[in-house]
């Protein structure tokens, strides 16, 4: 089968809209159709990014399956998409994830079904054309396009404090990235004035070997920055999120922190660095110190958080300090662990938060005092909740170790004292997930549990069907983290080139 | 033909047979195997739940024969060993590593050791186990248990070593908190992987340490390449050191060694078998293993040698202390366990190699006799480990107490049972190459331990009984599943001295390892000194054999031995004279109480106030930036009262500004 | 430009002047209406004025005084309107007392 | 009179004459509403086809030269009236507007029992009077202009003449609305008799002599200026001259409000381009200081009081002056920029694309506050919104996506109108540029009380015993004009690169 001639990115992106659409027209009463229309949907939108992979070519450079056309030419804005490795993998990671979350809505969300199928599915539009975009403009578009959706899931399908918590997601992230947009259009017109044409001026291929002037790349970068730190979220940025976390639905607080976030990590390689590279080894500093900040302390404030999404949001708060510390020692084990660390942290993260929901919908509640003694009346819930704990926590074999291990073998090379404070999370990781489990699952069956009774049933064939797969990702990177590395290191090395790492200074 | 064929890291170094290579796999896969299918389908087994995973381990153990016998007795595979690589594991750029094994000298005594044991701890589970709804579960575990410690030895990398670490870590903890309703067990689970994740911080520390000066992790490369650069000067003597530090630290961990040797008695919660297997023959170890085979490295580096020693001696005293009050059987066991590690990071520190892993291997059978027979005393009085209700019960479990007797003279080191050659030999060697203040404290351990054990048995086996009323008529001797493995360990507990260790200090087990440990001994100059029966070396036995003798004695004087009655008034007034140090020893010297301080309630204060911190001043300023909106808002509000006169006013002052603005600003 | 437009300018700035304070001071619609027309009566006395001083202007001045009286008419006719609607609903005229709508 | 100064003036023409025809027909068939509705909107419908077939628009598209048409031209070539491709972009918007505010009243008077046809013909005649203002190249023309936008104004404000709150507002409207046209009144004289013209491009000319000479500005002239930047200002409701709008638009029947606050607006500046950007360009580094400062002020205060609000009309009346800020900034950045630099069309063209694209998202979002008024009696409390999301989804939609394109999130139209300001600010670069960070942190703010409605629609029930809410066919129209432009401008690239191209060469017709 020739699929070289398919625009299949465009396919990818636009294949959820189209179920979106179809959707709207389904009469509301059928809620077995929309259900069914929105998983076929995101199930299509998942096939045709496996379809990717065959024609991808990891030893190449540069972009594939690129597809350029005009649409704003009077600004040489272009629709203009293309992928790489590290694009790839998260955009598989996109798809995946979304028809996981969408199949683990199907009992949760039971109000207003068709607005949520319809939201959900307009997010994996946004998400997915962030990963691809190579248009600035467009990128930048598709950013904000996965903000409304996410809104709307948290505001609407969420917690007893849901507004104010999206109301909080969605101002913090305007903030960061209404300065992007500053910054985009400030470089845009850079190159235009250096150039005299519009032509290409948003066009990351073009932007990417322009070299910027040093005082434009020094505020760009600080814009970029701080839409992208707020994202993944960078401490002192990161409280919107155990708010949006915790109010969000299942299915919301998985795609949150198994995409949402991811977002940020990938603006920062794929933008960040190799447009404004001077600019980076100038913040690269500070960022690796606020890095370093949110592992631990991220860690340390997960330890006392008395609500389980609270507590995996704050773990996100650490395992992302990862990702930005890897991205920002310059150095290509480092950002290839970052990378990694992220497609695994989206797997890993997104599974506890539904394992969290499979508690949630029995009990309706999460507080980890309430809880205790799951492992008997459910065991394998508790078999799976445990196995990624401990993925969680980085175990070796599981996928989270990898990626881990590799940042922090970037740092040691950068600096030996970062790598150990870093490494200290290995600790604190194991003590607050392992404390927590301890509290949930082991000891004897709480009041509150028994309380329930029958209800308290172990996880339902459904519920399998959405957590086997990442299972199954979880011991495959674990194992043959190849799969992703292989992918990724062409396009890291063509970042790094860009960036002239590693980075100097005077570091420990 | 081997099935891969990838280049071995030396030249000298072979790949093995296709059969070789395909019976490594098997000693991993088998476990493995095993601990999937009965995770999966276990539950359905009911009583059987054995079926899958013991067959799978006796394979394993017949397998890893063949290896062993392949590997030390034919020599198949050369000095270097046989290595081979499955598949590459990480590529990332410059950093790859492989999934590759080796199997040399050091490995197959390994093997020896943890196949054998392991071999039959499952099988006296099928006893122990056999009437917990759990089994199914417990014979799970074991067997990822197996495949972990198999990666452990087998490994020809430090990353792979360092997954195997792990995960070997993760099987302890399953298995100590295999009872999770009971919160002291899931305690204690989730304290020893904690701790050992501190270790292990720092092995990984090491890891990165090596790879960022070598560029490899394998341990051909390694070991090679790492002196070598030492020597040219590409890198400082205290990088070394640090290097070694940093892996002796995962040792520590692993292995219990002071300040870090806090979880192992906790570790006692887990049912005894896991006891035995884990936490006294394989798993505690595997930190002496660690630093065996980084010998080439720590060759180079005395100082961090040194510190081991220091450690190893000291653990090695401060455990034996703790173990002479202790009430509850396992837990003298257990830090009879910590003070017998001691005594192998001291052999390690010393230089003395090769009896540190003869001790290894002794200590690995006769403290998994003891453990597996303090299961059968525990068994036979109904699930009670306090030796204080115990008392008398050799008469009525017959062969538990003659196997724990033989294993007990092992471990006090009586000739010509297996740990006194291998303890003879690490004081031995720890007096002639220096080290008189190891062999000192070692003297004194000795002592203690011989009094400990005799302690032991002497609460356990003779005077009165204490047993429950309820439970006394009903004392039994185990089933044979459980009583063939402890025969079955006796045997080498007694004998694998004799055998291993004949002649003293060049007994085969040094001609096994001479190749594995040849950079050390080359590095340490160490001359091989003609050992003089009737000179030092003859004095030192002597004393070691008097010093054990000695608190045996004393320990059967106080706590009774056969028919020989105790005699608790003395203990009382002996225990009541030296009253600081009896509490001291019975508080285990208040590390507990240490940690807890330390760790829950000022690290809990810690994170609270981080927490605080969060909520109050990091999402205050958001917040606050939010109400300081509004609240500006609120405050231009006044501005619009509604009335048009104040409206023109403003319009009217606004008008003046502009006029007078436009007067400064013109040209 | 010659003395005699200054001197018309200050007048009518003057005029205007007070007109704005008329405007200020007064709480009477009608009174305040007023005070608009002798505004623009001010700014039509400028006109004029630059109508007859400035050459460019000749003849121009009148006509737009004339257009801005037009104006102002039309202006006097909507406020009145508005006035006496208000007016009715509120039964005085006194704008200060018109503040059912504020912060 | 020539064929193409015929055409030139033919729209003005037809919409003046709609007017007249809706009083007499209003006279000869009275209390016919509906008839009159149809008329007036088929009239616009066919002015604004006669507008594009006029032209002249991009592309030569139009019967009229590129260039334009000049009307009453005197021996320098320049004429009173011009028909140029920015009149013809103004005139499109101000039908529009027209239109839709045409459409959005008629579901809301009827059930009032307010009169349709003098509604209608007051907006024609303010329309006819903002066309005049975007025509006009005469200061004289500008003044009539200006008076014919803003009289209708007054009366449409007072509208519902039996409201108290609705007189309340016209009253303060028309007094502060007539003192401030004095105010400008007397800055016109002044620079007429300082420059000693009414012509627009003489009075460029003579300033142009004035900047060159590097002689300091003659007390008269900064008067002038002074005093006619506090009248704009006030007509575009910029801070701190901006205190009659919450009244104004809080009182006024919903639908007149929605007028207010884009039809004087955007003829405001349409007569600050006729006359500050034509007519004292070359002053532009003296005014430039007093547009950053009120273009600061004015976004910044009126979105955080916006912020704070709970009238979703006084909400709204303080987010249009923010807005008037953002099309502010395109002035700066136009005044900022070096004169013939490529910088300074891009100002105006941002300036022009936000008013039209702000022209009827704003318009939508007051149809939408009116349609759920229909039924007399609702408050403007935006807790009236709360659960709207359910009980009329196409209200609930169509507010969502007005909203969103208000807060400027893409690929909605008001994402390019902001996109397009801050491509020219940040091209003006100093201070400007400044502007455009300030800018995006207002629109951050901005958010904020935009997404509240979302909230209140969509995220809070409806109280018990709301009662759904029915939707007329002239509002359902008017919404879905005014939606599919916000959506389709955002997302069909074809009808961005027009819209932006039309603005381009309205904005460079001016320079």
């Amino acid at each position: 089968m020739d699929l070289t001639g398919l625009p299949l990115l465009t396919g990818v992106i636009f294949t959820p809209l189209i179920g979106a659409l179809l959707i709207a027209f389904v009469p509301r009463e059928r809620e077995a159709l929309t259900r069914w229309l929105a998983l076929g949907t995101a199930l299509v939108t998942f096939a045709i990014s496996l379809l990717l992979l065959p024609g991808f070519d990891p030893a190449a450079t540069g972009f594939q399956y690129v597809e350029t056309a005009d649409w704003i030419p009077a600004f040489g804005i272009q629709y203009k998409l293309g992928l790489d490795g590290i694009s790839l993998v998260l955009v598989v990671l996109t798809t995946t994830l979304s028809w996981i979350s969408i199949l683990a809505s199907f009992g949760p969300i039971k109000s207003r079904l068709k607005e949520f199928m319809i939201s959900f599915l307009i997010l994996e539009v946004g998400m997915i054309g962030v990963f691809l975009a190579l248009d600035l403009f467009l990128f930048y578009i598709f950013w904000e396009v996965v903000l409304v959706p996410m809104y709307l899931i948290i505001g609407i399908w969420g917690g007893a404090n849901r507004i104010y918590a999206t109301l909080k997601f969605v101002l913090y992230t305007l903030i960061g990235s209404l300065l992007m947009l500053v910054a985009i259009l400030a470089a845009a017109f850079s190159f235009q004035a250096a150039t005299g044409s519009w032509a290409g001026a948003f066009d990351f291929e073009q932007l990417r070997g322009f070299g910027f002037d040093p005082t434009l790349q020094f505020l760009a970068f600080g814009a970029f920055f701080l839409a992208f730190a707020i994202k993944v979220p960078m401490f002192p940025f990161h409280t919107w999120l155990p708010d949006a976390h915790v109010e969000a639905p299942t299915a919301g607080s998985v795609i949150l922190a198994g995409v949402l976030l991811k977002l940020g990590g990938y603006g920062f390689i794929r933008f960040c660095l190799p447009l404004f590279p001077q600019a980076a080894h100038e913040w690269a500093p500070l960022i690796i110190v606020l890095s370093l900040i949110a592992i631990i302390y991220g860690a340390i404030v997960a330890m006392v958080q008395p609500d389980l999404k609270k507590l995996v949001a704050y773990s996100s708060v650490s395992h992302m300090g990862f990702v930005t510390l890897g991205i920002f020692i310059f150095q290509p084990q480092g950002m290839q662990g970052a990378i990694l660390q992220m497609v695994n942290h989206g797997i890993i993260t997104g599974a506890l938060f539904l394992c969290v929901g499979v508690i949630y919908e029995r009990t309706h509640d999460r507080t980890i005092a309430k809880m205790g003694g799951l492992a008997a009346p459910t065991p394998v819930y508790a078999a799976i909740f445990g196995f990624f704990m401990l993925a969680s926590l980085g175990l070796p074999g599981l996928g989270g170790f990898v990626g881990e291990f590799l940042v922090f073998l970037g740092t040691f090379d950068y600096s030996p004292i970062a790598a150990a404070i870093a490494s200290i999370v290995v600790i604190l990781g194991a003590a607050y997930l392992m404390w927590m489990y301890q509290r949930v699952v082991f000891g004897e069956l709480s009041d509150f549990l028994k309380g329930l009774g029958h209800h308290l049933t172990d996880v339902t064939p459904q519920e399998l069907v959405t957590l086997t797969p990442l299972i199954a990702l979880t011991l495959a990177f674990g194992v043959a983290p190849g799969l992703i590395l292989d992918l990724i290191q062409m396009p890291v090395g063509e970042v790094l080139a860009r960036v002239g790492g590693p980075l100097t200074g005077a570091a420990p | 033909m081997p099935f891969f064929t990838e280049a071995p890291a030396e030249a000298v170094a072979t790949t093995g047979s296709s059969l070789d290579q395909l019976l490594v796999i098997a000693l991993l896969a088998l476990p493995l195997a095993g601990f999937g299918l009965t995770a999966l389908v276990g539950r359905r087994l009911g009583a059987r739940a054995w079926i899958i995973a013991v067959p799978a381990i006796i394979v394993v153990w017949l397998a890893a024969l063949y290896l062993i016998y392949q590997t030390l007795i034919v020599g198949a595979f050369g000095d270097a060993g046989m290595h081979f690589r499955l598949y590459e594991w990480i590529p990332a750029g410059d950093f790859h590593v492989d999934v590759n094994f080796a199997v040399d000298a050091l490995t197959a005594v390994m093997l020896i050791v943890v196949t054998t044991v392991g071999m039959l701890v499952h099988v006296y589970s099928i006893g122990y186990m056999a009437h917990d709804p759990g089994r199914w579960r417990f014979f799970a575990y074991l067997n990822f248990f197996m495949f972990s410690m198999l990666l452990l030895v087998l490994a020809d990398n430090f990353l792979l070593l360092f997954v195997a670490w792990e995960l070997v870590g993760l099987s302890s903890y399953l298995l100590i908190g295999f009872w999770y309703r009971r919160r002291s067990a899931a305690l204690a689970a989730k304290k020893a992987f904690i701790v050992n994740r501190v270790g292990d911080l720092g092995f990984g520390l090491g890891i990165m340490a090596i790879w960022t000066t070598v560029g490899s992790l394998d341990f051909g490369e390694v070991f090679t390449r790492l002196p070598g650069q030492l020597e040219s000067g590409a890198i400082q003597p205290w990088m070394m050191i640090g290097i070694c530090l940093l892996l002796f630290a995962g040792a520590m961990g692993k292995s219990a060694q002071f300040p870090l040797h806090v979880w192992l008695p906790d570790a006692m919660e887990g049912p005894t078998p896991v006891s035995a297997l884990i936490h006294a023959a394989t798993m505690v170890n595997a930190g002496v293993y660690l630093v065996a085979r980084a010998n080439p490295l720590f060759a180079q580096a005395p100082e961090a040698l040194f510190i081991v020693a220091a450690v190893g001696i000291f653990t090695c005293i401060l455990a034996a202390s703790i173990a002479l009050t202790q009430k509850d059987i396992k837990r003298v066991l257990a830090y009879s366990t910590l003070s017998q590690l001691g005594y192998m990071f001291a052999a390690l520190g010393v230089g003395a190699f090769v009896p540190a892993i003869f001790h290894l291997v002794t200590h690995g059978f006769f403290k998994g006799l003891l453990f597996l027979g303090s299961g059968s005393v525990i068994h036979a009085v109904h699930d009670e480990q306090d030796m204080d209700r115990m008392g008398g019960l050799w008469r009525r479990i017959g062969i538990t107490h003659a196997t724990m007797l033989v294993g007990s003279l092992a471990i006090v080191g009586i000739p010509p049972l297996a740990g006194f050659f291998s303890k003879d030999e690490i004081l031995g060697e720890s007096f002639k190459l220096g080290f008189v203040w190891v062999w000192a404290i070692g003297i004194v351990v000795a002592l203690m331990t011989a009094f400990y054990m005799f302690r032991l048995m002497g609460k356990t086996f003779y005077g009165p009984s204490n047993v429950d009323p309820h439970t006394e008529p009903r004392i039994h001797e185990s089933p044979r599943s459980m009583t063939v493995p402890l025969i079955l360990l006796a045997v080498p507990s007694a004998l694998i001295g004799l055998a291993l260790g004949l002649p003293p200090e060049n007994g085969t087990i040094h001609h096994w390892l001479e190749p594995v440990f040849r950079p050390l001994d080359e590095a340490l100059h160490h001359g091989a000194a003609d050992y003089q029966i009737l000179g030092i070396d003859g004095f030192l036995l002597g004393a070691s054999v008097a010093v054990a003798a000695v608190g045996m004695i004393v320990a059967w004087r106080l706590f009774g031995f056969f028919r020989l009655g105790p005699r608790p008034a003395l203990v009382s007034s002996v225990t009541g004279r030296l009253r600081g140090p009896y509490v001291f020893s019975l508080r285990k010297w208040y590390f507990d109480e240490l940690n807890d301080l330390l760790f829950v309630r000022i690290g809990g204060v810690v994170a609270r106030g981080l927490w605080w911190f969060d909520v109050h001043v990091i999402d205050g300023a958001v917040n606050g930036v939010a109400s300081l909106t509004q609240g500006t808002g609120r405050g231009l509000r006044l501005v619009q009262t509604g009335r048009v006169q104040n409206y023109a006013l403003g319009i009217a002052a606004g008008l003046l500004v502009v006029a007078v603005g436009y007067l400064i600003v013109a040209r | 430009m010659s003395q005699s437009l200054d001197a018309y300018l200050i007048l009518a700035s003057l005029l205007f002047a007070i007109g704005t304070f008329g405007f200020l001071a007064r709480r009477n619609a009608i009174a305040m209406l007023m005070s608009i027309e002798l505004m623009l009566n001010a700014v039509n006395l400028a006109i004029v004025a630059f109508g007859a001083y400035v050459p460019a202007l000749a003849g121009h001045g009148a006509l737009i005084a004339l257009f801005v009286m037009a104006v102002a008419a039309a202006e006097a006719t909507v406020g009145l309107a508005i006035v006496i609607a208000i007016y009715r609903n509120k039964r005085t005229p006194l704008v200060d007392e018109y503040a059912s709508m504020r912060e | 009179m020539s064929q193409n100064e015929l055409l030139a003036l033919l729209p003005l023409i037809l919409v003046v004459g709609l007017a007249m025809a809706v009083v007499i027909i209003d006279i000869v068939l009275p209390d016919r509403d509906d008839l009159i509705s149809a008329i007036a909107s088929g009239g616009l419908i066919v002015t604004l086809i006669v507008i594009a077939v006029c032209g002249p628009l991009p592309g030569g598209v139009g019967l009229l030269p590129r260039e334009g048409v000049q009307l009453f031209v005197d021996s320098s070539g320049s004429g009173v009236i011009v028909r140029d491709q920015l009149t013809a972009f103004l005139d499109l918007t101000f039908v529009v507007i027209a239109l839709l505010s045409l459409l959005f009243a008629v579901d809301y008077l009827k059930p009032r029992g307010l009169p349709m046809a003098e509604f209608t013909a007051t907006l024609l005649f303010a329309i006819s009077g903002a066309m005049v203002l975007g025509s006009g190249r005469d200061l004289l023309i500008l003044f009539l202009g200006l008076e014919l936008l803003v009289l209708p104004g007054y009366m449409l404000a007072g509208y519902a003449k039996r409201d108290g709150l609705s007189t309340e507002g016209a009253i303060k409207y028309f007094l502060l609305g007539s003192f401030s046209s004095a105010i400008f009144l007397f800055g016109l004289a002044l620079v007429l008799g300082f420059t000693g013209s009414t012509r627009v491009a003489a009075i460029a000319d003579v300033l142009a002599g004035v900047a060159a000479g590097n002689a300091p500005l003659s007390l008269g002239l900064a008067m002038g200026l002074a005093l006619l930047t506090t009248g704009v200002a006030f007509k575009i409701a910029a801070v701190p001259f901006h205190y009659w709008t919450p009244d104004a638009y809080q009182g006024s029947p919903t639908p007149v409000t929605g007028y207010l606050s884009v039809g004087p607006k955007i003829a405001a500046f349409a007569l600050i381009l006729r006359l500050f950007v034509d007519a004292l360009a070359p002053l532009k580094a003296d005014w430039l200081p007093f547009v950053i400062v009120l273009a600061a002020t004015t976004m910044t205060l009126g979105n955080l009081v916006a912020v704070t609000q709970d009238n979703i009309k006084r909400m709204l009346a303080y987010s249009s002056i923010a807005h008037t800020g953002y099309m502010l900034v395109g002035l700066a950045a136009y005044a900022g920029a070096a004169a013939g630099s490529p910088a300074e069309a891009q100002g105006l063209e941002a300036l022009l694309f936000y008013g039209a694209i702000y022209s009827f998202m704003n318009l939508g979002a007051f149809a939408c506050v009116a349609a759920l008024q229909r039924r007399p009696g609702v408050t403007s409390q935006i807790a009236s919104f709360a659960g709207l999301g359910r009980r009329a989804p196409l209200l609930g939609v169509a507010m969502t996506l007005f909203m969103l394109s208000l807060t400027g999130i893409p690929p909605t139209a008001g994402f390019f109108a902001k996109a397009l300001v801050i491509i020219a600010a940040v091209n003006t670069g100093g201070w400007v540029a400044f502007l455009a960070v300030l800018m995006m942190l207002n629109a951050a703010a901005a958010a904020f009380y935009y997404l509240r409605v979302v909230v209140y629609m969509y995220m809070r029930e409806a109280p018990d015993g709301a009662r759904p809410v029915s939707i007329g066919n002239f509002t359902r129209a008017g919404l879905i004009v005014s939606a599919a432009l916000t959506v389709v401008i955002g997302v069909v690239p074809p009808v961005t690169t027009a819209v932006i191209d039309m603005a381009r060469e309205a904005a460079r017709a001016l320079l």
